[in-house]
């Protein structure tokens, strides 16, 4: 009841003027064998004080990377945001704002999306990108939903191995109901990239696109030159999924290789990890394909007396107005973590962005060999990696629960996705995790 | 520079960007240099980020907050936009997802290790079958349409596995834009079906095309008039009958809470807009959520992982082999399920049931203050918004678009206009419940004042908004010719 | 409601108290009833406060935040306010004061269950006696003025131990109104003495006037022009020889930071304004904090209590016979100082002296711009900040008050004006070092820009301002019949 | 160097314009005597994160509220602050604004600032308030002020013992250096209130003021009808101090036993503890007082075009117009904490402050009941209270450790500044204590 404004004598006047006597006629065109088993079984309502004290209750219960050492990635990460970035998003105007229907009273967030629009062309190299979607494995799922979109009667859908299986089980999701699509998966070789000859091998003038991690989920960057041959050979579009963004401030992007849609998890640039989500997906792609486009655009314009304004675009793609035959089904989207890594990006800024992923960069190499030296740990893969990477420990069920007394989750365990991958650590090392922490990893490692 | 002249009208509109501010090598962040190499092979870096910002953290600061001044939000101006639900976003609950105990967990961290975030979904899927009588719930959809799109889904793998998927999916005319979308997503093709006069669905209406290709019927109820779908079992039974499932559009769900439960209406699924009903902010366009509710027989199907209670303690299960799989990597939206959760526990089921009757109530109040001004669509009951067209205005060449725009100037944001799309101009008004009677009253004032202003001086109706920092925009120039990006000017 | 019309310019002014909204009986507030007396006599019972407001949630919300924006802030405009030193405040600072373990501490919990909280008090001191060049450190006072006070009390229980608390205190003619307020409420006759010319004090002045009967001189340093007092060391002697004891107002330590430290200029106590050098927000008016530093000599007569490090453990004492007692309840503005102590390891000892220099860099580049245009105060080398008169646009019957409400319509936040009282019109400058270059450009052509219409359009100038929420307000009348508080109007 | 943001081309440009070749030369005319000796001798800077890990290991080693169970008053009280308070005050536009000098763009602060004075005649029953000043011990210091302007002539001051004894040694320090007055102490009786016979006593026609707490220190309500008597017949002025103004909420107020000044300390209104500070003192009056004031008020008025518009007023009493014959030095106040306030009540409400005083109330009597009856503990008072009251516990010293191992601060033990009160605790109990917490109090106390 906390919210509800109404006094007694509010309802009575209101009723007075709708005329009515009691609330419950407002409602009484409705079947009363329904009204009848409508009432609600939950406890009663709590003070602020007891709600605040029971979540934090409950969350005491959960490690969290406060208090623990991670090492985790796979998707998601722990990195530094800035203080101004909740500041900012905290701001009414924006948390509480709709989608910008209306837009001379949503210049506040049209704007930002924009920007951030720009700053996912500049980050990924691509021609155009779209104000975002729900997260990393939607957008792989709707890049491939464009490619068919584009490439009238292929059927062939060509995944790696080595993206993310979430991803590889969302798009499997989405594709299972259309009937005129074929999964195939490709091996991955023993640097952890994509196998690039199976892959030659499994293109035929049926592919309709292929779909790599850039990274990897083992952490490995993929060498783009053989794939996008291969794909020019037949016709199929190359689609890249980056679940680890930072990365692209330091590699080469998509768009350098010659990509035709880049997509990836937005996560990492600003949102905080919370089990998961929300984050967003970010999509990209060459400029041709635009009109196929799934989510929203915001684009420029002015208004009568050429004031500059942003609006939202091409809306014919989308689902309020083509219905059924819509490029997507997306409405609700993630605005307000894409604000989060507007204002993350713009705060760290050309320099800033670099910066961070020169220090994940060299701090996951320095780990990486330290675990091999002074842990004894094997290495796994031999591609070139970012910020994680795979190492075999063996006895890994064993040793496993050393690591939970001394609060450290020192990688994600793969045999749950390749079983031949038994005893294998994806390991991830981020700013977040100080010199000491990895001195401490390496030695529980060492049993030390 | 805002030059001020007479062109200066204190709009502030014109913010350079991101990309128009700064200054070469300025950053926002600081972290000292990091000795040693970064490991990877020179071919595989990139030149710098051209064009990327170069701004302090002020600067970068008052960009931003500057830019929240051109917004309209519910915490500054009233918001009563149809089939959105722009209710109060509680601050507790914002204060509460910031723990990091919720905010700082890893989705792949060993499930023992997160008990109390297990609790919490486990607890919310129970709440929201109760709410909404089913029986089981998914948590996975990351908002609405993708809710509607696991649900559809669900009745697929339920009827193949029945023997024949079906291929197609009755929708009205009335229903959002994300049904028939995601009917197409999941494989069908989209029948519409008319709504009456009174924008109700007639079972006979459904009768005439439901056959054994039709694998369900997807309905809004109160449907996007704000009016209860009185024959909706009726209806069931005609879909049932004929071997197809009912899908409830949930997202009017906050008129219903403790007046009719969809469970009892004859639905087989649903989904549950959390970023309506449940009180977690619109972002400017999400984050949401939009948990799937089922009955019993469609369990199998849910999306993996599920969460299992074992005495007192929680654990992720996969191996359902009749699965769709999986919707949404990791947990879904997890940040606006602990606020979902937190409205919950804080109203209780006193202010769950109190919250629609409030939101009935507002609606049916506007409504009649507007109704001998405004024509109305339907002459049936409202439930928690009403739909007026612009039938009245258009008389003085004035339409729902002037109408809207030149609520702006009044210090409101427009309802829904031009949805749905059966109501030619349609202006579709959900106040919430947790508006009081003034601020309608201040609204209808406005709403009142505007049709007399259409009467009297059309022209500033039309060439309105007056007050905003930028007028009318031209959308069809932005269509015609898409700039979607900044690019640094050649010169 | 705002009622549109040709009277509607956007400014959103004439919003409702809290006290014109509402409805009897709403509250934001829900506890449910407890069982149970009270315990009180009813005679001892008041009735309901009238009048109170009772509004909801929502409400609350909407109505501050729609207050909100009537304000110009740090993070919305260039806020060049001299004296002020309005820099950029962090972010974090603001995160760090919110957690628990600071901000849920109560000051009458025993000593050893906030060791946290102590250590973070033992090492401020250090840190402030550090950079100002002072010995000992209490951070008691609660703004500059009562470390004015304090420091003040120091000086007369010191000169009153050594026989005579003497009767008067120097005050510079350009000294800060705090100065001379804290000098009679510490029981001290003012004696004003002129700043040359140039805006600075001579030796000679002080020594006309510094006799026995003089127990301090409170000096400024740099000035309140922005002007460094080269001769405080030759002051300082002249007050030292007879006797005195030289106080410094270090509100200017911004401008010091590696540069000079007051502790090496003669000076025996000083106030710090950790609102200004250290970063913490203004608020509006507060809180800030104004710790005081003093030479060895003075350490007895400190306030208690003082924290004392006991190998490696802290403890408060009180034991201090001479000193001059408790300025503030409890431990001061704490968590002011909890927020300077982050903003001073945040920056260490570069970042600090970097701050400085960046600080004069900003002044002097705006002195550059606009020293052609309008006349300088001073024309010795200024420091943090700059100080200009009107004297060249008064020719133009334009007043510094005009420029002013006229640099609100160019949205920038106006200097400090007619302040220090020496300088007729003056409009003292302090950008700080956190602004960009780009935004001193933005002010400077802006200040320029005003020049000119003040030569070709003076009334633009001095009817200004034209675009915020209220036009100039007329504050005699508001002297003259002064309405205090809201009243129920009485019908 | 985190928020500075001048590039070396910055600087290099500005110095040019400037006509310097570096930074070096901005400072030549320091004395080099001086700029030799004036590095500082720090630690580096860190990085935000460096920062934030640091503060939050401070910030651990406190016992805080949020962990432990404190039943701690004596001036700053532990409430329940709604969300709301914290996200109007951390908005930028109240938060980082100045003084507002400038009232064209500083309505907002100046109309909260306004309410704010009206809510605090409201609460009060005064006539007029100003707009803050430090805390409650410097309001009452400063009231002791403004009413020797007001009592020409005379010199003494009369002060209850029973007054918070912080705010004792404020006021004495406050009047130590001013030669023409002198300060009395009067006893307290055994009902806990001021000896009201001892008072009249002490009253004379030197005597410019008497000063109470109201409720006063041990918990207890000061019953004024016998002191306004006291002093009306020697012409002495009434001063109340309350620490705990959420019992306003309750009690009459102050203006209604015709108290001339009414002050306290303002923190229990929706300020967070902050080892006391900052918080805020709130000082009313009567109004024919209005023009002794101290520290900042605001009034009404209007502009050209007839709006309403707020502004300082009635300056002249101010040190930056008056300088040495202010009524009062202050010039920064605590702004920010009484927009919190203002916030706060504003949210309670008419019917929530009511509530909120009577939820205290009756689980102090409660408390206190259960204390004496469970746990064998002595009442030493007997004048009614709110929501703080002193029992005997007999062994006080021995026992304290049990408490401290359960977490629990039991009260404030009083021997520190009233000898004669060996082994007496005053114990506070507001809505943040929950029953469950009373009972493991008493349990503690029982030895059980
Ligand atoms: C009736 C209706 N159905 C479905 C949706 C789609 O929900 P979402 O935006 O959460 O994807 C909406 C949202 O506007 C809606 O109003
Ligand atoms: C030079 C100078 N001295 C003293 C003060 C008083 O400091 P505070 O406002 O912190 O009391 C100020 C504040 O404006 C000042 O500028």
């Amino acid at each position: 009841m906390r919210y509800t404004p109404h006094t007694p004598s509010d309802k009575e006047q209101m009723l007075g003027t709708i005329g009515l006597n009691k609330i419950e006629d407002l409602v009484e065109h409705i079947p009363s064998s329904l009204r009848e088993k409508a009432r609600i079984s939950l406890p009663e309502g709590l003070t602020e004080v007891a709600v605040k004290r029971r979540m934090a209750s409950l969350a005491a219960k959960n490690a969290s990377a406060q208090d623990w050492r991670f090492f985790l990635g796979g998707g998601i990460y722990h990195h530094a945001i800035p203080s101004a970035v909740d500041a900012i998003i905290s701001r009414a105007e924006f948390a509480t704002s709709y989608t910008p229907y209306q837009p001379e009273v949503s210049q506040g967030t049209l704007t930002a999306m924009y920007e951030f629009q720009t700053l996912i062309c500049q980050l990924t190299g691509m021609e155009v990108a779209n104000s975002g979607v729900y997260d990393g494995a939607s957008a792989a799922a709707e890049a491939v939903l464009m490619a068919r979109r584009l490439q009238d009667g292929r059927r062939r859908v060509l995944v790696s191995r080595a993206l993310h299986p979430q991803y590889r089980s969302v798009i499997a999701t989405y594709l299972r109901n259309l009937e005129d699509v074929e999964l195939t998966e490709v091996p991955f070789a023993p640097s952890g990239a994509t196998d690039a000859a199976a892959l030659a091998k499994a293109l035929d003038d049926q592919a309709m696109c292929v779909v790599v991690g850039y990274p990897n989920f083992f952490g490995v960057v993929e060498d783009l030159v053989p794939l996008r041959q291969a794909c020019d050979r037949t016709g199929a579009l190359l689609i890249t999924v980056t679940t680890e963004p930072l990365s692209l401030a330091l590699l080469k992007p998509p768009g350098a290789w010659g990509v035709d849609i880049a997509v990836g998890e937005g996560q990492s640039l600003g949102v905080p990890m919370t089990l998961g989500g929300p984050g967003y997906g970010f999509f990209a792609a060459q400029k041709k394909f635009v009109r196929s486009m799934p989510g929203r655009l915001v684009g420029e314009t002015v208004d009568a007396e050429g004031r500059r304004g942003f609006v939202l675009t091409l809306s014919t793609r989308e689902q309020h107005i083509r219905r059924e035959k819509a490029t997507s089904n997306i409405c609700t989207s993630q605005s307000l973590c894409v604000l989060a890594s507007t204002v993350f990006m713009s705060t760290l800024g050309k320099t800033g962005m670099r910066r961070l992923a020169e220090v994940n960069a060299a701090r996951a190499h320095r780990a990486r060999e330290r675990l091999i030296k002074e842990a004894g740990l094997a290495p796994v893969f031999s591609g070139p990696f970012f910020n994680e990477f795979v190492l075999k420990v063996s006895g890994w069920a064993e040793r496993r629960g050393r690591f939970i007394s001394n609060k450290i989750v020192p990688g994600i365990a793969l045999s749950e996705w390749y079983p031949e991958l038994q005893d294998s650590l994806l390991i991830c090392v981020t700013e977040m995790n100080e010199e000491e922490e990895i001195e401490q990893l390496a030695r529980t490692f060492s049993g030390r | 520079m805002r030059e001020p002249s007479a062109a200066d009208d204190g709009r502030r509109s014109n913010l350079p960007l991101i990309f128009e501010s700064g200054s070469p090598g300025r950053s926002g962040f600081f972290w000292p240099e990091e000795k040693g190499p970064s490991g990877l092979p020179a071919e595989l870096l990139r030149d710098e980020i051209a064009g990327f910002p170069e701004m302090g953290e002020l600067e970068v600061l008052r960009h931003f907050t500057r830019l929240s001044h051109l917004n309209f939000s519910i915490e500054t101006e009233f918001y009563p936009l149809g089939s959105c639900t722009m209710k109060y976003n509680p601050k507790v609950n914002e204060v509460v997802a910031r723990l990091p105990g919720f905010s700082l967990l890893h989705p792949l961290a060993p499930p023992e290790l997160i008990p109390g975030a297990l609790e919490l979904l486990f607890q919310l899927e129970g709440i929201l079958a109760e709410i909404s009588g089913m029986d089981y719930v998914t948590l996975q959809p990351a908002a609405g349409a993708q809710g509607e799109l696991t649900g559809l889904m669900l009745i697929r793998a339920c009827l193949a596995e029945r023997g024949n998927p079906r291929r197609k999916v009755i929708v009205p005319d009335t229903a959002h834009g994300t049904n028939p979308a995601s009917s197409t997503l999941c494989g069908y093709e989209v029948i519409q079906v008319s709504s009456n006069k009174q924008g109700i669905i007639e079972p006979q209406t459904v009768e005439q095309v439901m056959d054994e290709s039709v694998a369900a019927l997807m309905i809004t109820n109160p449907n996007t008039l704000g009016v209860f779908e009185k024959n909706i079992q009726a209806i069931a039974d005609v879909v049932h009958k004929r071997g197809g499932l009912v899908y409830l559009d949930g997202a009017n769900l906050n008129a219903l809470m403790g007046i009719a439960k969809p469970g009892d209406m004859g639905v087989d699924v649903l989904h549950i807009n959390l970023h309506k009903t449940f009180s977690t902010p619109h972002g400017g366009g999400g984050p949401g959520a939009g948990p799937v509710g089922v009955k019993a027989f469609l369990r199998d199907y849910l999306p993996v992982p599920r969460i299992h209670k074992n005495d007192g303690s929680y654990e992720l299960r996969t191996n359902f082999s009749k699965t769709v799989g999986r919707v949404r990597s990791f947990f879904g939206n997890f940040g606006i399920l602990v606020r979902a959760y937190t409205y919950i526990i804080s109203l209780g089921s006193d202010g769950l049931e109190e919250a629609s009757r409030m939101a009935l109530l507002n609606a049916n109040y506007v409504r009649k203050r507007l109704e001998n001004t405004y024509s109305l669509a339907s002459t049936e009951p409202s439930m928690h918004e009403c739909v007026f067209t612009d039938r009245q205005q258009q008389k003085q060449g004035v339409s729902t678009l002037d109408i809207a725009k030149r609520l702006l100037d009044y210090g409101f944001h427009p309802p829904t206009i031009y949805f749905p799309l059966v109501v030619s101009g349609a202006l579709m008004i959900e106040p919430t419940e947790t508006e009081t009677r003034e601020t309608l009253d201040a609204f209808a004032d406005a709403m009142l004042a505007i049709a007399r202003e259409a009467r009297e001086d059309s022209a500033l109706v039309k060439t309105s908004p007056h007050t905003t920092p930028v007028g009318r925009l031209d959308e069809a120039r932005a269509a015609r010719k898409p700039v979607l990006r900044w690019e640094a000017k050649k010169d």
